[in-house]
């Protein structure tokens, strides 16, 4: 009795201030009655890698067949419950191999080096520096992590693809149908998404939280570097500095960074 | 003068009455001769033996949905994955990694009280539950 | 400049602001102009009505039966008892304002007890005192609670509201179209002047019209002798008009069809004109197609002034239609153009003083359409008479004979929200003149304004709130007569052809009103009939005075 | 600087001051009602008045031409002069002009440099008070001539017509007899 | 100034700490939880019927329906169907969208003349939206509360339950029907206090039920969203209810015992009061009568024979002056004893005049 009719001046207050308040949040960090000691607390894992701008480089040499580049699709789809559907236009993608072409548009000409022209280039979400895909999220269910992760909260997602329009790259794939029976082997750590729901690369956020690096730069063989873009001494910077990189349509402005070494 | 027994419309106002009162009592006969207690959640020895979940059990009661709900939010936005409570013990934020560590069954243990109360979470539109993919 | 008043302030120091009370505690004034005048004893005491006497609304006594609260209370729960309506209506209105800005009288007068809403709470409060469960416990903790659930003793000031309010409506149902419930206010009206007539509270111009029509079988009391001189009038004014003589016939049996109109159109202008037109019209049909018609003496009188008191004196005056049909062993009865008598026809007559068995189901003998709406009341209105007669191609007419009218037409409350005589009289209008121009769509059809004049307030005493409630309508009018020049007001009720005569002379003098049946004739070429030069009203049309220079 | 230059622009203002004054001569619950409806079909004593003063001020401020103030003039008489206000207060809210300039303008007007100005609007106003008299007193006159006609109209004209009502008539009776009564007297004649 | 919405805003402040307070005393929970909520519904029930029935007691003498539309007659003119209906379908169409849809409020237009004369009609939308509003978040939130009464919950209550949440915004999801009813009920109230001719007519019994469903709504919300309750509790204790079979939940607080009496006292006050609108919209004579009465006769249980001033009665007065006029009669006078002379006098003292 006593407990609720406290809780209830207290909601009184905060109806006071208005339903529409954000009183989920208000609730949960008002809640010390509840016989607790101290006010619950979140953090960061201990082991997490932390970075101010995470970034990758891709060292192209490296990957010179379509074959090179399976292991870190398929690891990808694996860990992060990516469904295979038959038809094209369902497709899911997020990390996937592109034609130079479509890759590099702006750098292609008729005279290009014939092995160039053919080979396939390992493309994900850039995780742009000002991405156009998260202004376009009405919802900011996209948004830019504090350590430069463009990153999606599926929960908010209405599925209006005003970022699929938005994206240059075409990082972006939308569920028209309900993903789960068409992934093949599940992991149980990761969650799937559900229909009517866009997804992309969340640069292995997941993996980044407890210490590990992202899935397809494990599995790379080197061919695939990642770091703090903003640590001038990592190793990152250091294989930027000493390789001629470019970036995928760089004249967008968007800032990828994803670098690639030709 | 008219009669105060008769009824006019009898017919229509009887049928109206009977579909109304109907209506309005048919949950009795919905239920009839079915007692409906609330259900009892059964815990897996694991959960038995950590006696308490991440609160206490009152306040996980009523507000497990709203702890769920600040763990997605702080896991995917702030990236803050570890959650200390209040009395300083810390826990992977994760439905899937913490949650249904201890509570295996789902059908047993979230299912009962959801179905109950007929609440459908759409947590698992996404979340998996491990006894469901066997 | 402080200490000076202010004009507002000097204002209320000639008269009062008006007070911002509540209704309850608003207490009526009887103001002059707005009411008509107590009924002649000998008038209601010819017909056999309660406690005839002289009394004059504006003194304090009322000259009312000692025991009138009993009469009352008695009454209303008689009432209760016998009208579902009633009951209802009382029970279930949930005071959403929806009907409040839509009565012509609040809307001209701004008085916020002619909100229909409020003229039935007047009753709805003693009601609430006297005859719910609620209201007799209420009561009983204490008075002062009384008021918070709307509930209060009748009392004779109560009493002279109702009857004040009760003849500031016209009982034309217009808030019943907007009522989420239906609730009809007329109904209300009905039912309290139903109690104000027990105790002896009527108004002459009800009352008297009433034992006129009981009598003489019209409003006026007038003979059958003189009845027969003004038709014979009109058919020499039709004569001189036509130079075709007309012959009406009166009380004859063995005729196929009655002919009954309101007396208003024998004995009233401009509904005369009107009345020249059903002659010219039967003559018509009787010179091509042999229709066999008769008019009556006995049943001379369509409109029923006993509906504005009672249910009992309106059978009572009502029952002479189907005894004249039945004396005179017609087939079925045709009726003019009238108001409350169509409300009567089409919604009480059949179940007062029916069934008619003795007549035949009506078919037209010219065109041969069954009027299948009229089955078992056996009496069909002259609109849809004339529309089947038209659209059969039977009536030669010459719209360009009313070519010098820009007309508009108005539904008339009992037509269009009783019976739903919308699109009759306007394909009829249509089809004999050649300027016809409507109306803002909510002011016509269903949601017609009255005329402000309606259920017995036709009286000259009560001009003033004749002509607060005439004002929406005629508003509408004066909008089509600056926006297409409209110069005449059509309509089908003879209420509306005197009210709205007197109304438009105030409002909008530049127009005329006349009736559907006076336009047809105007139209309609009789067999051999001279070339026309003057229309009914023996005015000369314009564009025709130069034929017979030529 | 004239007082036009003053009262121009604050023309919408200073109408509707003068339509809310004019108005809270009805009584309070309907007051609103009659300045917020719009609709001139559900509204015509809102609308009218309104429309109306809004012409009568443009008058105002151009001269005086008396053909028109009177046509404007004379819907609101008509109405006011048939809801049972006092004589006085169906025309009182004329005068309610003067605090709505005032109220507006306030102490704007008082330059001295106006007052000459003032002075001849304010004598604008009682000219149309007198006006609003005049329509007034015939529009009153139209009502009892009303109901006197009335009855004569409906019936009486009739009969006089149908020559039921035996007046004597002011010529010669060389027309051919009309009624049968006389018709009778005739022949027997 | 009208204050009866203070007087009702009292009593249901009153009622409300009623509640709060009352489940604190001893056997407070039994009184609130079961007592009290089994005599307001069996009054609801019981009160509810006895006032139908009450009506239905009463004749219906006359065929009066309002028609708004035209009516059936000539087979060349359309006639309105559901405005005017002729048939029992017509009926049974017109009633359906007067209790679904409010017809008749929808019907509400005004017009405007713009720039100049020009005429522009607007949809006269407000109460119309806002009762529909009301009516429709109230049935729905009532239907949503069939999940705590039934056990297992039918899959078309799981359906309702997702369409309202369909936003699925907040957590608990936000139900639309919830904010729409409080939001409702709050326009309905604001309207009349604002609109100065409704409050003129407004009663302390309309603001109650009104502040009543408030409460309801407001304590529903708060349970909901803010407070928490035991949910399973709580459904224990209504199938309780249901099942006869009865169970105090644990740890519910006065917000809970609030809602219920609340709710209760809604029920128990409903057949007493103009709430009854419910039942009487299907009584209403105006609406749910054909319109055919031309062509069906109708008949009134109570009709009564009246004195009538017959033909013959009228003949006898008028019968000379009928004769003279040479209107045909019944009966022809006979001749005029001659001691009797007081008739024909008068047309001779006439012709004498002449």
């Amino acid at each position: 009795m006593k407990s609720s009719r406290r809780s209830f001046l207290k909601i009184a207050g905060v109806s006071a201030l208005g339903l529409g308040a954000k009183p989920i949040i208000d609730v949960f960090a008002a809640s010390d009655e509840h016989g607790a000691a101290s006010k619950p607390q979140t953090m960061k894992g201990k082991q997490a890698f932390i970075a101010k701008r995470w970034g990758m480089v891709i060292d192209t040499r490296k990957l010179t067949s379509e074959k090179d580049l399976e292991p870190m699709i398929e690891i990808c789809r694996k860990i992060h419950n990516v469904p295979e559907f038959e038809e094209k236009r369902h497709e899911i993608k997020w990390i996937w191999a592109e034609e130079f072409k479509h890759t590099f548009p702006t750098q292609e000409h008729a005279f290009l080096d014939e092995k160039v022209e053919h080979s396939s280039f390992l493309t994900l979400c850039n995780h742009c520096e000002k991405p156009a895909c998260v202004r376009a999220c009405p919802t900011k269910a996209t948004f830019k992590r504090q350590d430069g992760i463009v990153i999606m909260d599926f929960h908010r997602c209405i599925g209006c693809r005003f970022c699929m329009a938005a994206c240059p790259y075409g990082s972006r794939s939308f569920n028209f149908r309900d993903p789960r029976p068409f992934i093949k082997e599940i992991n149980l750590k990761f969650p799937t998404r559900m229909k009517g729901v866009v997804e992309k690369c969340n640069f292995c956020a997941e993996r980044l939280a407890v210490g590990q690096p992202p899935a397809c730069v494990e599995v790379s063989d080197g061919a695939m570097i990642y770091g703090d873009l903003d640590n001038p001494n990592s190793e990152i910077r250091d294989v930027l500095r000493s390789n001629f990189t470019i970036r995928r349509k760089p004249a967008l402005g968007a800032g990828p960074s994803v670098f690639y070494i030709v | 003068m008219p009669n105060n027994q008769t009824m006019y419309d009898k017919g229509k106002v009887v049928v109206g009455l009977c579909i109304f009162v109907i209506l309005v009592t048919f949950p009795v006969w919905y239920n009839l001769g079915k007692a409906a207690p609330a259900p009892e959640l059964v815990l897996s020895d694991k959960a038995k033996a950590a006696k308490e979940c991440v609160e206490e059990t009152s306040y996980m009661k009523a507000e497990h949905m709203q702890i769920l709900d600040v763990w997605r939010d702080t896991v995917v936005r702030d990236a803050k994955r570890v959650y200390v409570n209040s009395k300083g013990k810390e826990y992977e934020m994760s439905l899937s990694n913490t949650c249904l560590d201890c509570h295996v069954e789902k059908a047993q243990f979230c299912d009962k009280c959801h179905d109950y109360a007929s609440v459908t979470p759409y947590c698992w539109d996404c979340h998996i539950d491990p006894k469901e993919m066997k | 400049m402080s200490d000076v008043p202010t004009p507002e302030e000097l204002l209320s120091s000639i008269e009062p602001k008006p007070s911002a009370t509540g209704w309850m505690d608003t207490p009526v004034e009887i103001k002059k102009g707005m009411y008509c005048y107590a009924s002649n004893p000998k008038s209601v005491e010819y017909v056999g009505l309660p406690y005839p006497r002289q009394w004059n609304p504006k003194d304090d006594d009322w000259q009312l039966p000692e025991n009138w609260q009993e009469i009352i209370s008695k009454g209303f729960r008689e009432r209760l008892d016998r009208f579902r309506s009633v009951k209802i209506f009382m029970d279930i209105c949930v005071r959403c304002g929806a009907c409040a800005d839509k009565c012509h009288f609040f809307i001209g007068s701004g008085d916020p007890k002619n909100m229909p809403v409020l003229r039935a709470e007047l009753l709805r409060s003693v009601y609430r005192n006297d005859f719910t469960t609620v209201g007799k416990i209420i009561g009983s903790i204490g008075k002062n609670f009384k008021k918070v659930i709307g509930a209060r003793e009748l009392t004779l000031d109560v009493l002279k509201e109702w009857w004040y309010y009760l003849f500031q409506c016209s009982e034309c149902r217009r808030c019943s179209v907007f009522c989420p419930y239906g609730i009809y206010t007329a109904e209300i009206t009905i039912f309290g002047r139903e109690l104000l007539n027990l105790i002896g509270l009527n108004i002459d111009w009800v009352a008297t019209p009433v034992s006129n029509c009981y009598r003489t079988g019209n409003h006026l009391g007038i003979q059958p002798h003189a009845y027969k001189d003004m038709m014979d009038f009109f058919t020499d004014d039709i004569e001189d008009i036509t130079g075709v003589r007309v012959d009406p016939s009166f009380n004859r049996k063995g005729a196929e069809i009655l002919f009954i109109t309101p007396s208003g159109d024998v004995f009233a202008d401009p509904g005369t004109f009107t009345c020249m037109g059903y002659m010219m019209l039967f003559h018509f049909l009787q010179e091509k197609y042999g229709f066999d018609i008769t008019w009556s003496t006995y049943a001379s009188e369509g409109g029923n002034f006993g509906f504005f008191t009672s249910h009992e004196t309106m059978k009572r005056l009502n029952a002479k239609m189907y005894a004249e049909a039945k004396r005179l062993g017609v087939k079925w009865i045709l009726g003019g153009e009238c108001g409350h008598m169509w409300r009567i026809v089409h919604q009480y007559m059949d179940t007062m003083n029916g069934p008619a068995d003795f007549l035949e189901e009506p078919v037209s003998p010219i065109t041969g359409t069954k009027f299948e709406n009229a089955k078992a009341t056996k009496m069909v209105h002259i609109a849809e008479f004339m529309a089947d007669l038209i659209k059969h191609d039977k009536l030669d007419l010459d719209p360009s004979r009313n070519d010098h009218l820009r007309v508009t037409y108005h539904d008339s409350c009992n037509t269009s929200r009783v019976m739903g005589l919308l699109e009759e009289p306007r394909y009829v209008i249509e089809n004999v003149c050649n300027n016809f121009y409507e109306m803002p769509v909510n002011c016509i059809r269903e949601q017609t304004f009255c005329c402000g004049s309606g259920s017995g307030l036709n009286a000259g005493e009560n001009m003033e709130l004749r002509m607060q409630g005439g004002l929406p309508r005629a508003n509408a009018v004066k909008y089509v007569h600056e926006k297409h020049d409209v110069n005449m007001l059509a309509c089908i009720c003879a209420i509306d052809r005197a009210a709205l005569t007197t109304s438009m002379e105030y409002w909008v003098p530049e127009v005329e009103v006349t009736g559907l049946t006076e336009m047809v004739s105007n139209a309609l070429i009789l067999p051999g009939e001279r070339e026309r030069d003057m229309n009914l009203r023996s005015e000369e049309l314009p564009g025709m005075e130069g034929d017979d220079a030529e | 600087m004239r007082l036009n230059d003053l009262l121009i622009p604050k023309k919408t203002a200073i109408i509707k001051k003068w339509f809310a004054l004019a108005i809270d001569t009805y009584p309070a619950d309907t007051a609103k009602f009659l300045k917020s409806q719009k609709d001139p079909f559900a509204n015509p004593v809102g609308r009218t008045i309104y429309r109306g003063l809004e012409a009568l001020f443009d008058e105002l401020l151009k001269g005086m031409d008396i053909e028109n103030i009177t046509s404007h003039l004379d819907p609101i008489i008509r109405i006011r002069a048939v809801q049972n206000f006092s004589p006085s207060r169906a025309i009182r809210f004329i005068f309610f002009l003067k605090t709505a300039i005032n109220k507006s303008l306030g102490k704007e007007i008082f330059q001295e440099q106006l007052i000459k100005d003032w002075q001849l609007f304010e004598s604008k106003i009682d000219e149309l008070s007198l006006i609003a008299f005049n329509l007034y007193t015939q529009c009153k006159e139209k009502l009892f001539e009303l109901k006197a006609n009335e009855i004569k109209n409906r019936t009486f004209k009739a009969f006089e017509r149908a020559g039921l009502v035996s007046e004597i008539p002011a010529e010669a009776p060389n027309l051919e007899p009309i009624n049968h009564i006389t018709k009778e007297a005739s022949d027997d004649v | 100034m009208n204050l009866n919405y203070l007087y009702s805003l009292i009593v249901v402040i009153v009622l409300f700490l009623l509640a709060y307070v009352g489940v604190a005393l001893p056997g407070g929970k039994t009184l609130f939880g079961v007592i009290i909520p089994y005599l307001a519904i069996i009054t609801f029930i019981v009160g509810f019927c006895l006032r139908v029935v009450g009506w239905a007691r009463l004749p219906v003498p006359f065929r009066i329906p309002t028609t708004c539309g035209q009516q059936k007659s000539l087979p060349w003119i359309k006639s309105a169907n559901i405005d005017n209906p002729s048939t029992t379908g017509g009926v049974i169409l017109r009633m359906i969208l007067e209790i679904v849809f409010f017809r008749s409020l929808f019907r509400n237009t005004k017009c405007e003349l713009k720039e100049g004369d020009k005429l522009s009609y607007e949809w006269e939308k407000w109460l119309w939206m806002g009762s529909l509003a009301f009516h429709w978040a109230f049935f729905t939130v009532l239907v949503r509360h069939m999940r705590f009464f039934l056990e297992p919950v039918p899959a078309c209550l799981q359906l309702l339950d997702k369409l309202d949440g369909f936003l699925q915004i907040a957590l608990p999801g936000l139900m639309l029907s919830g904010a729409v009813l409080l939001a409702a009920v709050i326009f309905l109230f604001l309207r009349r206090l604002w609109i100065p001719h409704v409050r003129y007519i407004s009663l302390a019994s309309d603001f109650f039920p009104l502040f009543l469903i408030m409460g309801i709504a407001i304590t529903g919300i708060l349970m909901r969203y803010f407070t928490k309750v035991d949910i399973v509790g709580i459904k224990e204790f209504t199938m309780g209810l249901v099942t006869f079979n009865f169970h105090i939940p644990e740890g519910v607080g006065g917000l809970f015992y609030t809602h219920l009496f609340f709710v209760s006292i809604l029920f128990a006050y409903f057949p007493f009061s103009k709430l009854m609108h419910l039942g009487g919209i299907f009584m209403s004579p105006t609406r749910n009568l054909t319109t055919n009465s031309r062509e069906k006769r109708h008949a009134n249980p109570w009709n009564y024979p009246v004195k009538v001033h017959t033909y013959q009665q009228y003949e006898d007065e008028f019968r000379e002056k009928m004769v003279e006029a040479g209107l045909p009669v019944e009966k022809m006078p006979e001749p005029e004893p001659p001691e009797e002379p007081v008739a024909p006098e008068e047309p001779e003292d006439s012709e004498e005049k002449e």
